[in-house]
């Protein structure tokens, strides 16, 4: 088993507004057999209410400050202390 | 680039005295910013301040380009324009403006908007572009146009307190459809008329695309390719992202292109060309 | 803070719609502006866009204060100044192109330096200062006066290719003495003049401390008390930085203070309190 | 005998001008008997060509994106990998 993991989680870009406007989430995803990869971290804290599903248009998916197509996308295994950010792109000028 | 000035009159060297002692900047560089063009793709929010700094630095040649007059909504972010200017067209107003600044900046208003048809013949015509536009289509259509003409697009955008910058298409680097292949859903996209904006968030993000057009311009690099800036003005947080490079898929810029001319992007996006209406009817 | 204002009109409304949309700002924060008075102490390369975006957001009243001409050499970075105004007094020009964006904000251009004898009697009549000066010996001036009348100091500046940002005196946070108890040598003092400046770096400082102002403005609290943002434009990089707290010994908002009343800051600091000439010459 | 500690020393706002424009340097302190704390940087490192002295006015010394002042100053005992900047005041306008 492994121990609990906990996630710095972060919307911007007008994402937040999807969660009440609070930018800022502290996440724990509670011990499992197996290693958690962000799929595990969609199906647990996100799709549960219905508002975000994968690789949806216009949002950014960032790891530790970097995309996390450098990452393993959705393979990538979830670190503790990992800060996972979904940013809104923005189009006004 | 520009021909023409081979080197610096003796009014540049006191007009730009402070910059030229910069080692980073210095007499070459100064040149460099004479012979460089850069097109600017909308005279709001952003394209105001970028246009005022490229021209107090003495970039060559600049287009301004906005199809749209202006109104007195638009001044509390759009500071090239006045009260008196109101219902003139923006294009022409930030030249004027612009001009008053420093008359030895070649400015090139176009009151019209960008489109499939017209935007390569003019974007050709520049060796930099500026995407300070306000909706997705043209965002799409800069993109492509860069593309297809091997033009550096330094692109920024602004909304509510949060901004955002990125170089596409810069040395070797991804292009804007790399990091989003598919368009967002119509509905959820937020423009400034309905989401609104501070105006100096778009103010400090069209600085910010100043610089880096301006390092670029004088022969410096930018250090924003494959990279994402986003500012955070509630908390006064500039973040930098590293972004994933040229992708060998990419309709654009990809190693088997299917954008190889320029489409229609409202259809393609399902949303017009404009930050006023958000939606496309389809009738 | 100033009377007047109890309501929006409907050109307020009309020209502010986009940023009466943001819920950190919303009609309440908007009145809180329109009551608010900034003395702006430098009409030059931050001081412009400062008070470019301060009017445009409809701050209440601005003053502008400046010793100086417009000379050829300011216009790369003091982008409130053209090319016509060369000769003329900065805290004019400065008032005439922001009253151009703006007319319902009262401007109040003040042609002189800010001295020990001036400086508490013109601070005093203003809610927040804003330090876009050139030069140490009045960045010691403003703070004292700023502590000793009770006014938060939003402090910007900007040399060669980088800008540092703080606020201070601010919600029992440090003063600019805190931190800086004894004036460097005047020997090791660069400025504008000397150093030079890329303009745009100045334009981006000036910006983001008039985002701060604002936010103190309409009621909101800065995120740089007790912090200073510090950018580097060569490598693109804003990096936020926790300071000391209020120190006791501090002689100026310390626990006995030796300041009580201004002194002479030239003599303090071995300079002139202008950028043009760098050392005092001790007769 | 602790291990020897990298340092990553940064200078800033013009300071670097006295390490001929260099603002990124990389120091190794050398395995020592005791703890090295700032006092001894500023002697192996920054003190032998002459340029810096201890507490110089218009000069902030940041540890780890902190002022010094909140981290000991010059008892701070120095870690593997910590970020030391030195950085000078900029009074343009
Ligand atoms: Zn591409
Ligand atoms: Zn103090």
């Amino acid at each position: 088993m492994a121990a609990s993991i906990a996630i710095h989680l972060e919307f911007g870009g007008g994402a937040e507004l999807l969660f009440d406007g609070v930018k800022q989430h502290r996440v724990t995803l509670p011990s499992q057999s197996e290693p958690c990869d962000l799929c595990c971290l969609w199906e647990i804290h996100l799709t549960e209410n219905g508002v975000f599903s994968h690789r949806r248009p216009g949002i950014l998916v960032l790891i530790n400050d970097a995309d996390w197509e450098l990452m393993g996308e959705l393979d990538y295994q979830l670190q503790d202390r990992d800060n996972i950010v979904f940013i809104s792109t923005l189009h006004g000028g | 680039p520009l021909t023409g000035r081979s080197a610096l009159s003796n009014e540049d060297i006191m007009r730009y005295s402070r910059q030229l002692l910069l080692p980073q900047l210095g007499v070459q560089g100064q040149l460099n910013l004479s012979r460089t063009s850069v097109l600017v793709v909308g005279c709001g929010g952003l394209g105001c301040p970028l246009a005022q700094y490229l021209a107090a630095a003495g970039i060559g040649r600049l287009g301004l380009l906005d199809y749209d007059e202006v109104e007195l909504s638009n001044l509390h972010r759009q500071v090239l324009h006045g009260e008196e200017n109101q219902g003139q067209a923006k294009a022409l107003s930030a030249a004027s403006a612009v001009q008053r600044l420093n008359s030895t900046v070649e400015c090139i208003p176009y009151r019209l908007q960008l489109s499939p048809e017209n935007a390569l013949q003019l974007i050709q015509q520049y060796d930099i572009v500026a995407d300070c536009s306000d909706n997705v289509p043209t965002r799409y259509l800069v993109n492509d146009a860069c593309v297809l003409s091997g033009k550096p697009l330094v692109s920024a955008s602004a909304l509510r307190m949060e901004g955002q910058l990125t170089v596409y298409n810069y040395r070797g680097g991804p292009c804007y459809r790399c990091l989003y292949p598919v368009p967002p859903p119509p509905e959820t996209v937020t423009n400034c008329s309905d989401g609104g904006v501070l105006g100096v968030v778009p103010g400090i993000m069209g600085c910010f695309q100043a610089l880096e057009v301006l390092k670029i311009a004088s022969g410096k690099s930018s250090s924003c390719g494959q990279q994402l800036v986003m500012f955070d003005a509630e908390d006064a947080r500039f973040r930098s992202i590293r972004l994933r490079p040229k992708q060998a898929g990419c309709a654009a810029c990809g190693e088997n292109p299917s954008v190889t001319r320029l489409l229609d992007y409202e259809a393609f996006c399902g949303s017009a060309a404009t930050d006023k209406c958000r939606k496309l009817n389809v009738l």
